[in-house]
Formats: structure tokens, sequence, C-alpha cells
């Protein structure tokens, strides 16, 4: 296990150099000059000129790059181009958010997720099933953003019970909370669907297995039989799921942080990739990377707690 | 059945396998399980040779390690002279044309999502160029060889007894008339009369084809029958080896006595009386210095406890590792 | 020669019979199943639509009318409504069939294959786990709109590539998800008993591994079509793909957003077309996996 | 109040399956007195374990019992609710299956699979479950149980499997154990042991048992009845003696003479010609008659009647009403 | 004054108003950003020199106290005196030339460097006088110095801290926190030359969410927002609490060809789509929240006539599909190239719509924003659409800079060229006469409706919408506005 974790963080390191170049690389590809952006339609070409000049910008392209790593080996990722703020700051004051909102969606997803997937297995076709079934297509079907403005307008609108939007307390307080539970379902429903789904099936796997008999010739509760016997057997896809989407939530949202104003990491590398904020949108993306792949490790080692016949080695 | 020329076929050089034990938070390993310790035989071409020896002394995991489905920890398995574990590749599907196994599980070894009749085809598709109608006809003789019908084709493993399953295995190890198979546990789960059937088809194929056996079994009864040479382990150690003939009517390693002594016989009110092993069971992540049997064996001394046993050849052909054999025989 | 050719003649009924019959048993096991013979009548509507949309539209579905725009639905000659240009959504949706489906198919089919693949050799070669799940990781961390710029700026912008770039979001997905089942599956003794048989790894892989991995891979199919049709909005609002006015489903619900609060059933026909092929596709899949499992009683 | 525990009248069993119904089980009657040891023995797919299955309620998802009533200490098995039927499993009546690999949960720790009855019927502390799931362990022979409750069921040798499901069976000291073959994967100095103990609680418990097994030896030394099984059909029952001294079916007479000798190396294995016919042949009179030596015209269209031998012993076989009247010898087919 | 007499009413309702923006600014520097939501802020830290009256449109000194020309290229400003920066440094002629050199200066990069560009020096002549040199005369001088880009910054403060984050300047408030990507906090500057403002506390929330802003002004989370798309206007009309102002304002929207290519360059080519184009039909999808017109030059703007609105080529479905079948226009297939925001994105489906019909051949092809300014700015499209927000209200900043031809290859997109016009313009620019420019402007102007490059789609509205509490709020045509006089009852 100890092996395993050592060589994540050296396969990570290589990853990062790999992503950052890689990033690099494809912003220097891709159409659309921070330049020209900064200046907007208004500026001449004089003034493009000399804000290329002052961002560095007519270096050769692996200069830029060299000079991007040797400030990240002193512990400097850059600032951005737009707003010449430091790229570690903004996105420590973003990551807070992201993560907050995160842990609630997921929260809500593997609640309703698991627990609408197990009742759908166990009664399997019936309206119960095809009810869960129903809304979890729903779920996955319906954009975050009308789900989103819908509930604003339902919770925070009408009824006014929660706040519209923003995320500016902490989640502990009660406040924090409230500002938390809109979004955090929003998000949620996605995720609770591919959960649902994905246990339902796999539970469907198991629940025929001889082991099930076993447990039942015991005389276990018929819950115990679910929530244990069959869980544990049917949680390597879910746990998959899970992870995949705790990732992709960690790597932010734009959708949900916009209609609800919260101020988090995925609105802010679409715009930077909106102004091609290089540094911004490296620096970002570095973090989703190291993210991912701990989020990754974790649920490598989730596995080998699941199923005591996987190893790594 | 006096073997003139003795042919090793398959040489096994003190086999070792060792499986790590995990634990704690991070699952580290924290021992081995020693679940063979030192096997050196050779097995020569066309014999049987019987493996029996206490539930869990590492029986399946010798026979495994031989085919190469585990990592050997230490030693050699030399079959034609070539080592099996550094072949890679098609010299791998070579071999496995030569060597098959029946598992012990036979359920647990098909795959749930196939028809056992494309189970035992595949085999056919994999290593011949036979037309999809004589495959078919192959596994219907198949079948029929094994007791069983046209009709189980089309049925997946669940829906067979567990009998059945077994007898798919068999087939299945058959198929491609291998020179060796390691027959794990291969009858046991085979009424008597089916039994017998399948072990004369055993029998019928190695007076055919010079087939060789490795016949890991606990009906004592099956193997003096089946085998003409008998290996006895104790905790992944061979403890005494001979042709059937001679184990059965003089047994000398007192573990080979107590196991011989408590077969059941099948008549009413025949019960013998047997040796009862008593003392303490070892643990194999652990095994006691010295003999491995010395804290169950009523003869042990303070020599048992202190050096292990040599491997002797005793009398022609009949090996044991006990240090009071002599003193056994004389007496 | 000729016997050869007679020998040959004797094998092709018989194999073909094989594939037929297998084909045959599952599909008959399929349409036991109530809810996947819904599915089934819903893909099969929806194809018609796409295929014989000139004959069902009941309009031009380009053709605007700013007069009449945002007409709600059950109004006299639009009985979907108009959107914000007066352009009638029912024919709108019978021709955006064709761009979603073909679209959401192409997308799932191609990430399919990429992560299936991926999947299983990172799952069953521990040597090329770390590789290919950095990859993946990397995949995952690459920003898509970047990629989907990327992908405009080298392949141009098409409905194959619109494809593409969303089989590339959901190659990473799909890898981890197969890899997890692979890590289970290849432990079980019957992948041991086929290896001692002498079966090839592609072999193993491919007839079983992943038969006893296919129900996470069906739900995960299934259910990404919905995030395959919603997305190709995104990409074709960047330029890559379908543009306006060009009718598609995704676009459809984009562009009525921005009037949810006037005319609610701009967004709410195509979400409904959406989800209704999203649940016929997964009730399918359902009933698929359930046809494939041969320990499923389907009679009870 | 009577000794009888378990009376098992006219089961039959089925499944559904893509060529139409299967009988597994075709309306066999038996019964279990308490302290009394029923073996099972017949060919191999004859409808052990399925009639073993059946009485526990815990059938494959497509097979269902069609007929028949399964008494147990007063109790139709058959109309409990699940819920009842539950509480009964585990507690009352144990089953020790056939294949210890699969019936084993591979991602939970043997220690858990033990302990879960103890808790579950015995309302007893995680700490004292654990304590006599080692027991337990120690008693069936497993050596260091302390560590073998941590462990995992792959990483248990078939044997040792079968032991964990056999002290899982044992756990709750139950009225009824079903034992379908518990003592395949088992050398012959741990199946005495095994037998013992079981022996031991028949005594202690007044335990009734069902033993599934192939090995006669094990018949022999287990026994108080006997009932012989032949394509889903009972063909013989009696009391063990009877039945090994003289068995009066021809499959009966045909199975004992399989069984290989230990004590004589010159024995010839002699196995029954052909085979067990399928489930859904349709096969008129005697299901044994295509494979039997002695077969009549009446074995091929009439299922033969059930002839009492002695008070115990009965069985199904025309030859049976001739030996009765003693003059149809001739009648024998070759 | 005005704010007094409220004071008695607004006891209870804190004076605190809360503005939301669609996207966070990107600094508070006005040297070195050029976004709308940057100037809001921006407006009400800091002060420029001459400020545009909202209502004449005339340039007033604000921190200038008066100004002389005593040549064309010179411009001698007196300033205000006794005025103080909010960090103490006080206000005077050496701030002014620290400001505009830093401006000017290439190697800060401002990205509204060519604002000042003309300005060749500028010299302290006194404490409170400065004086301005240009190489050329310069004719937008006074519109280009009323523009928030132009705000003086308090040299010290620059030189202490990064403005960007933490701004000083002379207005009405003062920075207090910002939080990137959230908001901004400004408190009242009690020390205001024109005496403090009413309002205490100020926030610029960031809710990039235009549905989500107006369920929060609904809600009175958020007070104020302005730049309502049309889409949204229904909406907020509903709202019980919310207030709505509509103002006539210079952005203005139009259709650009690409002069560089055939057909495009074929004038009656442009006439024929100027004639295609149902433009009344189209402004009144903007639900009120846009003017008609042909003219160029939008009626908020300086150098606008009303007569040039009436030449040009009005909708004529007619006579458009006639020149088309005529020339062959619909043989060729053209793209409407267009970023993908919603108001441009709406301008190409109708236009696309419109000219399909007249027969000509054509698609949309939309893009992300930063590629299609690299896009257009390579000259790679057929027909585009672009606005112009015209911030400075003059007509010279606009015919210069979109249509003039120095600047093809960079803001002339439709690398527009036409000698005659250039001249006009370039008049218009040196000269400092403002009768005299507003002639050529006006010339140029009509020129450029004959000439068609570009056809006018529409003219902005300037909206704001705000809680009924909120009183004495103006929003100039430029869409600026400030909150010194705001208050809340
Ligand atoms: N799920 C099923 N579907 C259809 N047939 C089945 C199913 N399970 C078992 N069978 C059939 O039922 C018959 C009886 O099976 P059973 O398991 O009771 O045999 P058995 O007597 O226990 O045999 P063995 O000694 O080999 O275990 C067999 O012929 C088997 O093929
Ligand atoms: N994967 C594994 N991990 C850890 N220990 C194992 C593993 N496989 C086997 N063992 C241990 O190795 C020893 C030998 O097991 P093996 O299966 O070879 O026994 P066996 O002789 O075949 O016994 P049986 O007759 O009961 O089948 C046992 O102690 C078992 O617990
Ligand atoms: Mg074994
Ligand atoms: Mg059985």
């Amino acid at each position: 296990m100890i092996a395993l974790i050592s060589r994540r963080f050296i396969q990570l390191v290589l990853l990062l150099f790999g992503i950052s170049f890689l990033v690099f690389g494809s912003m220097h590809l891709a159409p659309g000059d921070p330049a020209t952006i900064i200046g907007g339609p208004t500026a001449s070409d004089s003034d493009i000129a000399a804000i290329r000049d002052s961002l560095g910008l007519n270096d050769p392209f692996l200069v830029q790059y060299w000079d991007y790593l040797k400030n990240i080996f002193q512990g400097d990722f850059g600032y951005s181009y737009q707003t010449k703020q430091s790229v570690a700051e903004a996105i420590a004051i973003r990551f807070p958010n992201t993560l907050n909102l995160a842990i609630a969606s997921m929260i809500v997803a593997v609640v309703i997720g698991v627990i609408a997937g197990i009742i759908s297995a166990l009664k399997q076709n019936s309206w119960l099933d095809v009810t869960s079934t129903v809304f979890a297509l729903g779920g996955i079907s319906i954009p975050n953003f009308w789900l989103g403005t819908i509930l604003i307008l339902v919770f925070a609108v009408n009824l006014q019970i929660l706040p519209v939007g923003g995320l500016s307390a902490p989640f502990w307080t009660v406040e924090g909370m409230k500002q938390l539970i809109l979004p955090a379902i929003t998000l949620g429903t996605g995720s609770a669907a591919m959960i649902a789904r994905m246990s339902r099936s796999s539970m469907l796997e198991v629940i025929k297995a001889d082991y099930i008999r076993t447990a039942r010739s015991k005389g276990v509760k018929e819950k115990t039989v679910i929530w244990i016997h069959a869980l544990k057997n049917s949680m390597i896809p879910v746990i998959t799921v899970i992870g995949l989407n705790f990732g992709f939530l960690l790597g932010g949202t734009i959708i949900t942080e916009q209609v609800f104003a919260i101020n988090g990491v995925g609105r802010l590398m679409i715009d930077a990739i909106a102004a091609r904020d290089f540094p911004m949108v490296q620096g970002s993306v570095l973090l989703v990377a190291t993210l991912f792949v701990l989020v990754n490790l974790i649920v490598d080692i989730v596995y080998v707690f699941i199923d005591p016949r996987i190893s790594y080695d | 059945m006096e073997v003139l020329e003795k042919k090793s076929l398959l040489k096994l050089d003190g086999v070792q396998k060792y499986f790590p034990i995990k634990g704690g938070f991070l699952k580290r390993v924290q021992g081995h399980v020693k679940a063979v310790e030192d096997v050196s035989l050779d097995v020569y071409e066309g014999e049987s040779i019987g493996i029996v020896g206490e539930s869990g002394c590492g029986k399946s995991t010798l026979g495994r390690t031989i085919l190469g489905l585990e990592d050997i920890t230490n030693g050699k398995v030399l079959y034609k002279d070539s080592e099996i574990q550094s072949l890679s590749g098609s010299k791998w599907k070579e071999l496995t044309k030569e060597m098959q196994m029946i598992f012990q599980d036979p359920y647990a070894s098909l795959n749930p999502r196939q028809r056992i009749g494309n189970a035992l085809e595949e085999v056919f598709v994999m290593h011949t160029n036979l037309s999809s109608s004589e495959r078919r006809q192959k596994v219907y003789d198949l079948l029929k060889e094994v007791g069983l019908k046209e009709e189980h084709y089309d049925r997946y493993p669940h829906e067979f007894s567990g009998g059945q399953r077994q007898r798919i295995g068999i087939a299945r190890a058959i198929a491609l008339n291998p020179s060796v198979i390691i027959c794990d546990e291969a009858v046991s789960a085979l009424d008597v009369s089916v039994q017998a059937q399948v072990l004369k088809l055993l029998k019928n194929l190695q007076e055919k084809y010079g087939l060789t056996y490795l016949f890991i079994s606990h009906d004592l009864g099956v193997v003096r029958y089946f085998c003409d040479r008998v290996v006895v382990m104790y905790l992944g150690n061979t403890v005494e080896l001979a042709s059937s003939r001679d184990l059965y009517s003089n047994p000398l390693h007192p573990y080979t006595r107590a196991l011989l002594s408590s077969i059941p016989r099948p008549k009413v009110g025949a019960r013998k009386d047997r040796i009862r092993l008593t003392g303490e069971i070892p643990n194999p992540a652990n095994p006691p210095s010295g003999c491995p049997f010395h804290t169950r064996c009523p003869l042990a001394t303070d020599i048992c406890k202190q050096a292990k046993p040599e491997w002797r050849e005793i009398e022609k052909d009949h090996f044991v590792a006990c240090h009071h054999v002599e003193q056994e025989v004389v007496n | 020669m000729s016997a050869e050719a007679v020998l040959n003649e004797e094998i092709q009924p018989e194999t073909k019979s094989k594939k037929e019959k297998f084909l045959v048993t599952t599909f008959k096991r399929l349409i036991k199943n109530k809810l996947a013979v819904i599915g089934l009548v819903i893909i099969a509507l929806q194809l018609i639509l796409a295929i014989a949309a000139p004959v069902i539209a009941t309009h031009d579905p380009l053709k605007q009318a700013l007069a009449d725009s945002e007409l709600p639905a059950f109004s006299e000659g639009h009985w979907l409504g108009t959107d914000n240009y007066g352009r009638d959504i029912w024919s709108r949706i019978v021709y955006g069939a064709r761009i979603s489906l073909s679209v959401g198919l192409l997308a799932v089919t191609l990430g399919l294959l990429g992560g299936v693949t991926l999947g299983l050799i990172s799952g069953y070669y521990r040597r090329l786990d770390g590789i290919i799940m950095r990859l993946v990781d990397l995949l995952f961390a690459f920003p898509g709109i970047l990629l989907a710029m990327l992908i405009i700026a080298i392949l141009g912008t098409s409905l194959v590539n619109v494809a593409i770039a969303i089989s590339i979001w959901s190659i990473p997905s799909c890898a981890r998800i197969v890899r997890g089942s692979v890590l289970t599956v290849k432990k079980q003794e019957y992948i041991q008993a086929m290896r001692s048989l002498g079966a090839s790894d592609f072999r193993i892989h491919v007839k079983h591994i992943l038969p006893n991995c296919m129900a996470p891979i069906i739900v995960f199919a299934t259910m990404r079509m919905a995030t395959a049709i919603l997305s190709t909005s995104a990409l074709s609002f960047l330029g890559l793909g379908a543009q306006p006015p060009t009718p598609e489903w995704g676009a459809m619900i984009a562009q009525g957003q921005n009037f949810m609060w006037t005319s609610p059933h701009m967004t709410i026909v195509p979400g409904i077309a959406i989800m209704l092929i999203v649940f016929a596709f997964n009730v399918v899949g359902d009933g698929l996996r359930d046809a494939l499992d041969p320990n499923m009683d389907l009679n009870q | 109040m009577s000794n009888e525990l378990l009376y098992v009248t006219n089961l039959n069993t089925a499944f559904r399956t893509a060529d139409g119904e299967l009988s597994a089980v075709r309306g066999i009657s038996f019964s279990v007195d308490k302290g009394e040891t029923l073996c099972i023995v017949g060919e191999s797919g004859c409808g052990k374990s399925i009639t073993s299955l059946s009485l526990m309620g815990l059938l494959p998802s497509n097979g269902y019992i069609k007929e028949g009533s399964i008494d147990f200490a007063g109790r139709n098995l058959t109309t409990l609710s699940k819920e009842e039927l539950r509480k009964v499993r585990g507690k009352d009546i144990s089953m020790i299956f056939q294949e210890p690999m699969t019936a084993l949960n591979p991602v939970l720790t043997i220690g858990y699979q033990l302990r879960e009855p103890l808790m579950l019927h015995k309302k007893i502390s995680k700490r004292e479950a654990n304590k006599q799931g080692i027991d337990l362990l120690k008693q069936v022979g497993i050596p260091y149980p302390e560590k073998r409750m941590n462990q995992y069921s792959h990483e248990l040798s078939g044997g040792m499997r079968q032991r964990v499901m056999i002290a899982i069976a044992l756990a709750c000291r139950p009225q009824l154990l079903i034992a379908d073959e518990p003592t395949t994967a088992l050398d012959v100095t741990i199946q005495a042991q095994i037998l013992d103990l079981i022996q031991d609680l028949k005594d202690d418990l007044n335990m009734g048992v069902i033993m599934v097994t192939h090995d006669m030896g094990v018949v022999a030394e287990v026994a108080d009845k006997v009932m012989v099984m032949y394509a889903g059909e009972k063909v013989e029952e009696g009391d063990v003696e009877s039945i090994f001294n003289s068995p009066q079916h021809p499959y009966t007479q045909g199975l004992l003479r399989s069984v290989p000798d230990v004590d004589d190396p010159s024995f010839e294995l002699e196995a029954i010609p052909g085979s067990l016919p399928n489930l859904n042949e349709n096969i008129t009179g005697c299901r044994f008659h295509p494979r039997c030596p002695f077969a009549m015209d009446c074995c091929k269209t009439e299922s033969p009647k059930e002839y009492d031998v002695n008070g115990t012993h009965r069985v199904k076989c025309w030859l049976q009403e001739v030996r009765e009247d003693g003059s149809a010898r001739e009648k024998v087919a070759t | 004054s005005g704010g007094s007499d409220g004071g008695n009413a607004s006891t209870d309702v804190p004076q605190e108003l809360t503005y939301a923006s669609t996207s966070d600014a990107v600094g508070l520097s006005p040297i070195m950003t050029n976004d709308s939501v940057s100037s809001r802020i921006i407006e009400q830290v800091y002060e420029t020199l001459f400020t545009r009256n909202p209502e004449t449109m005339e340039v007033e000194p604000k921190l200038a106290e008066s100004y002389e020309t005593p040549d064309e290229n010179t411009w001698v400003i007196k300033l205000k005196e006794d005025i103080q920066f909010t960090d103490g440094t006080p206000f005077n002629a050496e701030a002014v030339k620290y400001t505009f050199d830093k401006f000017r200066d290439p190697k800060t990069a401002a990205p509204r460097a060519s604002l000042l560009e003309p300005i060749s020096e500028v010299n302290v002549v006194d404490e409170y006088t400065v004086e301005i040199k240009t190489e050329k005369p310069y004719g937008a001088m006074l519109a280009a110095l009323s523009h928030t880009n132009a705000s003086i910054v308090s040299p010290e403060a620059d030189k202490a801290q990064d403005l960007m984050k933490e701004p000083v300047g002379t207005g009405p408030f003062k920075f207090v926190s910002w939080t990137q990507g959230d908001q901004v906090v400004l408190e009242k500057n009690a020390d205001y030359w024109q005496g403090e403002p009413k309002l205490e506390k100020v926030t610029f929330k960031v809710v990039p969410e235009v549905n989500t802003a107006i369920s929060m002004l609904q809600t009175g989370d958020v007070q104020f927002i302005d730049a309502i798309p049309s889409e949204q206007l229904k909406r907020v009309e509903s709202l019980k609490n919310v207030e709505i102002t509509k103002n006539e304002g210079t952005p203005m929207y139009y259709m650009g060809f690409n002069m560089n290519r055939e057909p495009m360059k074929d004038l009656e080519f442009r006439q024929a789509a100027a004639y295609a184009l149902d433009r009344e039909a189209y402004v009144k999808k903007l639900n009120g929240l846009g003017v008609q017109g042909n003219s160029i030059i939008g009626p908020k703007v300086f150098g606008f006539d009303e007569s040039a609105n009436e030449e040009g080529y009005s909708h004529d479905a007619e006579k458009a599909k006639e020149m088309v079948e005529k020339n062959g226009y619909g043989d060729q297939k053209l793209t409407i190239l267009t970023a993908n925001t919603e108001a441009y994105m709406m301008m190409a489906e109708i236009a696309q719509s419109q000219l399909t019909q007249a027969g000509f051949n054509v698609e949309i092809e939309s893009m992300e924003w930063g590629t299609f300014l690299d896009t257009t700015k390579e000259g790679n499209f057929d027909i585009t659409f672009m606005g112009w927000s015209n911030s400075t209200a003059d007509g010279s900043e606009l015919l210069y800079p979109n249509f003039h031809s120095d600047n093809i290859g960079s803001s002339n997109r439709m690398a527009y060229s036409n000698p005659e016009f250039d001249k006009l313009v370039e008049e218009s620019r040196s000269n400092v006469d403002q009768e005299v420019r507003q002639q050529k402007l006006d010339e140029a102007n009509k020129l450029l409706v004959e000439d068609a490059p570009a056809v006018i789609m529409h003219h902005g509205v300037v909206t704001a919408a705000y809680d009924k509490s909120v009183k004495g709020l103006q929003v100039d045509p430029t869409g600026q506005w400030s909150l010194y006089n705001v208050s809340r009852e």
C-alpha cells in the first residue's frame, strides 16, 4: 500500500509535467491571443504589441515554458495576464468554495443514489423501480441550468426559505448550509442518477450469487443481506462512479457556479480560458489534475478494502 | 504395472510458495503463509501419482504453482527439461496443450456467462483448426464421455448440479488429449457410480495416450485404485512417497498411518479404531521448528523438535521424512 | 478444392445459425421485459421521426416568423408552439432528431471503444496500469473547452468532430469504470482457468472479462447518451458542429434557457425529447443486461 | 409429543427454463426424527441438492416448489411467510452448501460471516461472538483460528472453506442440519473429526441430520436411515443395515458395487452403464428402466409401486412384485 | 441639497447599495483595465478632469476648473484646488502628469493606450496647471479626457501599492475590500470635495447569471442591475418592487462586410444585403432595447445629425431579391461569422434567415470571443457582427477606429478604406472647433452610410433596473453611472 502511494506520487509529478506542457502547448495552438483579448476590439495594433511584450508572449514557446517551469520550482505559479493577480492566491480564494460544494453535492448524490439504486434493484421492474428510473433519467437529462433556476424560483424567490445564491458563510454554519442546499441538489442530481443506475445494475448482478443464498440460509435479515452482503460486492463500479463524479466536482462546475453565483474554480478556469489567461489556466489545470490523481488514489485504495482479492503488487 | 524405463516428465525441484499475509490499516505485509515449503519430486511419464495430505497442506497450491498460475517463490518446475515459469507467449500456449488442470472448485472455474457447450468448444477454437461442426461434434462426444448429454450444450454453469459441473471441468481438461493432467479433487463430488465411470475413462485415456496424472485427492480408496505412486504431504512438505501398494500395506510415516487408519469403510459397523491425532495443529504462517509434524506426532521426541528430518529412501522407491522410521521398521 | 468448398458451405450455415441463435434468444429474452419493449418502441419512433422528418414536419424548421414568435404549445398551427424566432418547435424537434441521435450514438460508441479498450488493458496488465490511468487522469484534467477549441483548430468543424470531442470526454470515465470491474473479475478463478487452458490475453479480455463487466458498461453508455446530446449544444456554441439555425435538441434547450420565464416550452419540449430517448436507451440497456445475464429468471 | 422433526410429503420441485418446465424433484416423501441421521445418496444430478434447497426455501430464482408440504416441528414451511421462514433458517434449520468457494462471501472476512448467525440468533455481543466463532473454528480443526477469522475465503484452501461452512451451519446448534456433501474436500482425519463433532451435537441436542454424500463409508458410519434417489425420485429407503446388507433396487445394488475398496488392492471398479436421464426426458414407467439389467415390460410402461421390504425398508421396483409371487423370474431381461 | 430632503424618510433603510454585474472586475486601476465592469467601479472611486453631462451631452469640467487651447496642439488645463486623494495625496498637476505619463508609457502596456495616443507631452505649468501637447491637433481631446480610463490616480498610492487591487482616487467612494470573483466593497469618502455622498456602503457583487441577478433583485439581495438583456426585460418589468430606466444610449451594433473579399467588395452586394434586412422586425424583437436607424453615428453621439437616417438603404425585400438574382449573389456560399454571445447570435440568426429569404446563400459560424477577435482581425470572414460602446460619446472615436484605413488589421475589421472618408475623419479629429467637427463627422457619416461597409443593426438603449427604494440614480447614455447622488428610502 505504501508502495502504491509512493508510486502514485512519482507518477503524479510526471503527469503534472506532461499536462502542463500539453496545456501550455494547446493554449498556444488554440486560436485567440491574450493580448488581443485584453486590448479588446478598441485596441490599436501598437497597444496590442505593447501588451504582448509586457506579457512576454514574444519569446519562443519553449523559452516561455521553461520560464514557467523555473518559476514553479520556486513555488511561483505565475500571475494572471489579465488581472495581474497571483494565480496561487486566485485559486486559494476559490478552491474552498468548490470543495464545499463538491462535498455537499456528493453527499446528496451518494445518499439519494445508493438508496434509490438499491430499492430499484430489490423491487426490479416494479413501479418503484420505474419511478426511480424515471427520476434518475430526469436527473441526468435536465440541464443543471434549468434545474438550478427552477430551484431558485421555487425555494428562494417564491418560498423565500433559502438564499438565491452566493457562498459566503462557512459550510458548518446554518447560513452556510442554507446556501449550499440548492446548489448541492442541482449538482447532486446528475451524479445521483448515475450512482442510482450503477448501484441498481451491480446489485442485480450479485443478488443471485451463491453467497447471498448462504447469508439467507443463516437467517440474516433481508436488510442485512442487501446492505452488507450484497452491497459490498456490488460497490466497485459504484465507488468508481462516485470517485469520478467527485473528481469532476472538485474540478469546478461551471453552470452551477454561475447559476448560484458561487465563486469557484470552474468559473475561474472558464474565464481564464476565455481570456487566454495562460498562467491561470495552467494553475487551475494543475490543481485539477492533482485532485484527480488523489481522488483516484483514494478510490484505488478503497477498492482494496472493498474487495480483498484486488491487489496492486 | 512395472515401469521399465522411468523417464522423468515433470521435475519439481525444491518448489516453494509463500503467500503474503496483509493486515492493519494500510494492508501491509505482516508475514507469509508457507503454503508449499519444500517439494521435490520426479513425475514419470505415463504414471499416476497421487497427492494426499491434510486439508490445507498445500496440495492445490502445489498444483497451481506447477502450472504457473501462481508465481513460484523458490525452486523450479521443469517440464521436459524446460522451466515452466519462464515460458512466454506461444511457448506457454504449447505447454497448456500438453498440461491441463482440473480445478478443485468446478463452479468457480467456469465463466458464469458462457454456455458450457461454448466453454468446451472454446478449447478447440484456441488450439485446433477444426471446423465449427467438427468442434460441436467433439463437444458432444466429450459430454457423453463424462456422462452428460448433448442437451446440456446450451446450459449455463448455474443450471447444473455440483457433480455435473465437476464433469464439465474434467471434459474441458481432457479435451485436447494433454500429456499431463493435474486433477485437483477431480472426482470428489461424483457419486460412486459416475465416479467409477469417470475414473475408468481417465484410465483408458492413460492407456491409450500414455497420459500422466497428478491426482490430488482425499479419497484414499480412489487413490489406491487409481495411482501408481502416492506422495503424502504435510504442512507444505512431502513426508512420504511410495508406490501405492507399499504405502497402503506398509505406511511408515506416523501421519500416513493416522490417515490410513481413519478411512471410513463402506460397511455398517466396520468402524475400526482409528489413530486420533491430538496436540496443536501447526500454523502454516509460523510452522514449528524441526519436523513439521512433531506437535501432533505420537512418537515425537526431542530431536523432532530440533531437526528437520531428512528425506530418505528407506526401501527401494519408498521415501520418508521421519526421525523414527528405522526404529519403527525394526519394531 | 471442391471438397473444401463443400466443407465451407457446410460450416457457414452452422456458424451463422449459432450466432443467430444467440441473437434470437437474447432478443426473445429482451422482449419479455415490458419496459424494454416500450424502450424499443420509443427508439423506433424516434428513428422514424429522424428518417421521415420531411414528411412528418409540419413546417420548414428554419423558417422564421418574428411576428409569431414564442407562441405557447398547442397554438393554432403550431402544436408545440414556436421559438423566439417564430420557428415551429415540432418541426425543429423532428429534424433535430437526426443530428442529436446520430451525434449521441456516435459519440457514445467512440467513447466506449476507447474507454473499454483502455480500461481492459489497464485493469489486466499491472505494468500498464499506471501509465494508462495517468493518461486517463490527464484527459480528465484537460479542460474540455480547450480540447474543443483545439479540435476546431486542428480538425475543423464538423459533426463527426463533435462526436469525437464528446467521446474524448467519455473515455476517461469509461476507462475507469471498466478497469474497476476488471480488477475484480480478473481475480476470479475462471479467468485463471482460461489462462491454464492457453487462452490468449485477447480472448480472455474479450470473451471472458468483458462480458462479466457488461453491467456497468451498459449503464454508463446509456446514461452517457443524455450527456452527449446535451453537450452538443455547448460545442456548437463554440462553433464546433451544428451551427444555428440547424435544429438540434441540445442547442434548442440552451437557447430556450433565456426564455425560461416567458416561454418555458422552448426548453421543456426538447428536454422531454432527450429524456424520452435516454429513457428508452436505459430501459433497453437494462433489458439487455438482464437478457445477457444467464442467472436472471425472466419468467417470474 | 412425537419424536418427529421433519415430515416431507410429495415434494415436487421444478425449474422454469428456456425449454419449458423441468421437474427436478418428483414427489418425494420422507421424514427425519429428532436425533436421527438421514443420508441421501444417489447419482450426481438426481436432485439431492435441490431437495435440500427446497427444504430451506432457498431455491435458485428459476426454481419453485410445485407441490407438497414440508412439516418442520409442527409447521408447514411451504406456507410460512418470508420473514417467518427467515427466523427458522440458521437457527432451527441450517445448511452446509456443496460448493464452499462460491457459497462464502468473497469480500467479508471469515470472522464476520461466522459471527453473524451467532449475534443474530443468540443475541450476543460481538466480542462474545468472536470468541465462540474461534471456538467453532477450533472444533472443525482449523489451525490458528484467531488468524483465520480475519482472512477472506480466497485465502483458504478448499477444505478450510468447507470447514468454515460447517462451522457457520453448526453455530446456532440447529434442530435440523442439512449437510450437502460436507466432507468432500476434507482429508479423512479431519473428516472423522467433523463427523464426530456432528455425532456429538446430535447426541447432545437431539439434532436431526440430513446428509447428502457420495461416500458410502461415511454413510455406513453415520446414517440411521438411507434414502436412495434416482432421477428426481426416491427409489429406495430404509435403515442403514438393511440398505447395505440387502439392497433391493437394482440401482442401489449398482451403486454399492461401484465403491472402490481400500482394503482390496485388486479391486476393479464397476460403473452402472448408461447415464442419468435428462430432467425433461419423458420416460414412461420406471425412470431407471433404460439402464436396468432386470428391466421387464411392465417397467417400461408403468411406474412401480412402493413396496415394503421390512418395517422401515421400502423400495419402488417392480422386481418386488416379481419376487413376491416368485414366478416371473424368467421375465427378467438381460 | 437633494439628498438632505430624503434624509428623514430614509432613517430605517440602511444607506447601502448592492449592484450585481455578470463578471468580476478585471482590476481597479483605470490605467490597466479596459472592461465595463471595472469601469463601473473605477467611476465611483476615481474622477476624470472632464465629464460629459448626461443630459446635454456637453463636456464639462470636473477635476478641471477650466481649459484653454492657446494653439491647436496645446491644451492648458487649470485644475480645481484643495482636492485630495483618499490616501491624503494632494490632487495637482503633478498627479495629472504622473497619471497620463504612466498611461502612455509603452512599458505600462495600458490596454486603452490608444485613447491618449495623440498626446506627445504632459507638462506641469504650476501646482494647478497642466499643459498637454499633441503632435497633431486632437479634436476629441476633451471627450478622451472625460473617459473613465483617463481618470486621475494618486501617484503616491500607485508607487506604494498595486492600484489594480487597492485603488485610490479622488471620487466619492473609497475602496474597502475585494474578494476576487465575488465582490468589491466601497464606502463613502467622507472628505469628498463636493460633500459626502449619501450612501454609506456600496457592494459590487458578481452574479454571472442574469436570471439569478434578477431573482436577487426580486428578493432584495441586490438593489441594482444594469444592461438587462432584451429576453429578460419582460420578467424584470413584471417585478413589483423594481423600477426600470431605459435611455437611448451610445452603443451601436452593426453588420460588417469584409471589404477585401468578393462579392462583399461590391457596393451592390452590400446594398442588396441592407435591403434584405428587415431591421424594423429585428428591433421589435429587442423589446424596446434598441433604436432603429441608418446613421452609423447614433443619436446620442457627437456628430449625429437626424438627416443621416434618411440616407442609406431601408428594408425593401423585393429590391433585394431582384439584385441578388441579377448578380447571382446566391450562387456563392458565404458565412456570417459571429461571436457566441446572445446578442450577436440573435443578430446572426435573424439576419441569416432574412438574407436567405432574399436569395443569399449564407451560413452562420459562431465562435468563442477570443477566437472571434483573432479571426476577424485576420480578416477571415465574409460577414460579421460587431458593436461599439462609444464610451467617449464622440463620433471621431467611433469612425476612426472602426472605419479609418489606419486601423485596417486591427480595429477596422472590415478593412474599409476610402480616402475621402479618411480625410473627413482626420479633419474631425484634428479640429478643435466643435462646430467644424460636427460638420465633418456628419459628412463622413453620410458617406459611410452610402458606401455601406457596415449596416447598422440598432443603436443601444442603456437600461438599469433597481429597487424602488433606490433614488437619484441616473444612467449616462454611455451606460456609465455615478452613485454620488444616490440614496435609499
Ligand atoms: N437453476 C437450474 N435450472 C435448471 N436446472 C437445474 C438448475 N439447477 C439444477 N438443475 C438441474 O437439476 C438437477 C438436480 O440437481 P441437483 O443439484 O439437485 O443434483 P445433485 O443430486 O445435488 O447432484 P450432485 O451430486 O452432482 O450435486 C440436475 O439435473 C441439474 O442439472
Ligand atoms: N491466495 C492465498 N492467500 C493466502 N493464503 C493462501 C492463498 N491460497 C492458499 N493459501 C493458504 O495456503 C495453504 C495451502 O492451501 P491449499 O489450497 O494449497 O491447500 P490444499 O492442500 O489444497 O487443501 P484442501 O485439501 O483443503 O484443498 C492454506 O493454509 C491456505 O490458507
Ligand atoms: Mg485444495
Ligand atoms: Mg448437489
